[in-house]
């Protein structure tokens, strides 16, 4: 088997999609069969995975935190979009001093950038695969 | 739209439950050379006596399972790394 | 001769209200940047209000905004170089200021 | 290579469709070709004279007129959506193309995706 180039975009959040859960089980067994992930990019609803604030109960899974480690462990970039992020109140230091906001949330290691991180994954990966809600 | 462009078999990953609008639509676009892999609430399909399933259709075990749907046969289940396999198969993938 | 009771402005001197915007207050705005607006200025500033209108967006993007003009008045004006010449740093985010336009989001 | 972006989720009531009109215009920054396809009850972006002002919202449908300028390729609207939704042609914005069968637009792209 020849291993590809994958770009994951997640556009339904957590606890009101399955959406990041389905895509971390579909990640972990992308890189256990020798494949490369480009990058994780969060879209539309899919940035509230961002947000280092969610704090579930401590005997539920707390997707934000996996999801983290995973990047971290694997060196896999991770890109909020900024407009969806700006609207849904995902914001880094930047983006706080830039709007004068009175804090930030980000969750390392995502970082915020625009839709031309997607549109590249589009181009350079040899699959894009979306990970969407399901209401 | 006027010319038929030809087939590119394409792998369909449905979320949707039965019902659901894009439900209906995916069920619509496939064609006789895809494959469908049902996921999240569309494993749901498998209970709906409704619903007519396309013969390439695998279902997402962990998804049957949570729903208690395991005793349902229309379709065989896969697990994630089979997921993987058929996206590395299909040049064209369409998530609904 | 700078106005006096220029309308607020965010951190990044785009208006807070769009509104308040006149001719007036873009050449204040184009002065604190050091810019002198001539008719190839205004050309553009305008174009960019007539864009903002019809659409209700400014072009999400510089890249976008360097194509809406070439649309709009073709291709000599239409360039990232020209653009640049008229409105230095990030064309349509200066311009965007000038023309009293909300501040694009970097979205793209 | 084409990417098709599909809205079949009606205007206003969420931001699926806006953000999907992003991600089309985010394609042709890049001058990748791309096209967005109405379909279901997405099609009501299509309908003339939107008048959102009284529910807080900017206009869809005059966003969407910007499609072309940014070099966005085609816009499509799935026939039978349209006619279940009552939009003849004099109900449509202009420039858009009907499309008779969703097989054949979508195996014209060599990526389709929904933006949510």
């Amino acid at each position: 088997m020849t291993p590809l180039s994958y770009t994951l975009v997640i556009t339904g959040a957590p606890w009101s999609s399955q959406a990041p859960q389905s895509a971390l089980a579909f990640a972990r067994e992308l890189l256990v069969a020798g494949h490369r992930i480009d990058r994780v990019f969060l879209y539309g609803e899919g940035v509230l995975l961002a947000s280092a604030l969610a704090t579930p109960p401590s005997d539920e899974v707390n997707w934000p935190k996996q999801w983290a480690g995973f990047l971290a462990d694997n060196a896999i970039p991770a890109t909020v979009c900024i407009a969806s992020a700006l609207r849904r109140g995902i914001i880094d230091d930047t983006e706080q001093a830039r709007y004068e906001l009175p804090g930030n949330n980000l969750l390392e290691p995502f970082g915020i950038a625009g839709l031309g991180e997607w549109v590249e994954g589009n181009v350079k990966s040899d699959r894009v695969i979306y990970f969407h809600g399901s209401n | 739209m006027t010319s038929t462009q030809p087939a590119n078999p394409t792998l369909h990953i449905l979320n949707k439950p039965p019902g659901h609008p894009r439900f209906e639509t995916c069920l619509q676009a496939i064609q006789d050379c895809d494959q469908l892999v049902l996921t999240e609430n569309a494993v749901l399909a498998l209970a709906d006596r409704s619903v007519t399933l396309p013969a390439a259709c695998k279902a997402m075990k962990a998804d049957v399972d949570a729903r208690a749907l395991n005793e349902q046969t229309r379709t065989g289940t896969i697990d994630y790394a089979e997921l993987v396999r058929l996206t590395a198969k299909h040049s064209r993938i369409i998530s609904w | 001769m700078p106005i006096t009771d220029m309308p607020p402005r965010n951190n990044e001197g785009f208006l807070e209200d769009a509104n308040q915007w006149t001719p007036e207050v873009g050449r204040q705005i184009a002065a604190d940047d050091q810019i002198e607006l001539s008719e190839t200025h205004w050309e553009i500033i305008e174009f960019l209000r007539g864009f903002y209108k019809s659409h209700e967006m400014s072009p999400p993007s510089n890249r976008l905004f360097v194509k809406a003009v070439k649309e709009a008045l073709g291709e000599e004006k239409g360039n990232s170089i020209y653009l640049m010449q008229l409105f230095p740093g990030t064309p349509a985010k200066t311009a965007c200021r000038i023309a009293g336009l909300p501040r694009p989001t970097n979205c793209l | 290579m084409s990417t098709l972006i599909i809205v079949d989720q009606p205007p206003y009531g969420t931001w699926a469709g806006r953000e999907a009109l992003d991600m089309v215009f985010s394609l042709a920054a890049f001058d990748q070709p791309a096209a967005l396809l109405f379909t279901g009850a997405g099609v009501n972006w299509l309908r003339k004279q939107q008048a959102p002002d009284a529910i807080g919202q900017k206009s869809v449908e005059k966003n969407l007129s910007a499609a072309p300028m940014f070099g966005v390729e085609e816009i499509l609207a799935d026939t039978a959506s349209c006619e279940r939704f009552g939009l003849g042609p004099e109900q449509l914005v202009s420039g858009v193309t009907l499309a008779e069968n969703l097989q054949d637009v979508m195996n014209a792209h060599s990526n389709v995706a929904f933006a949510g």
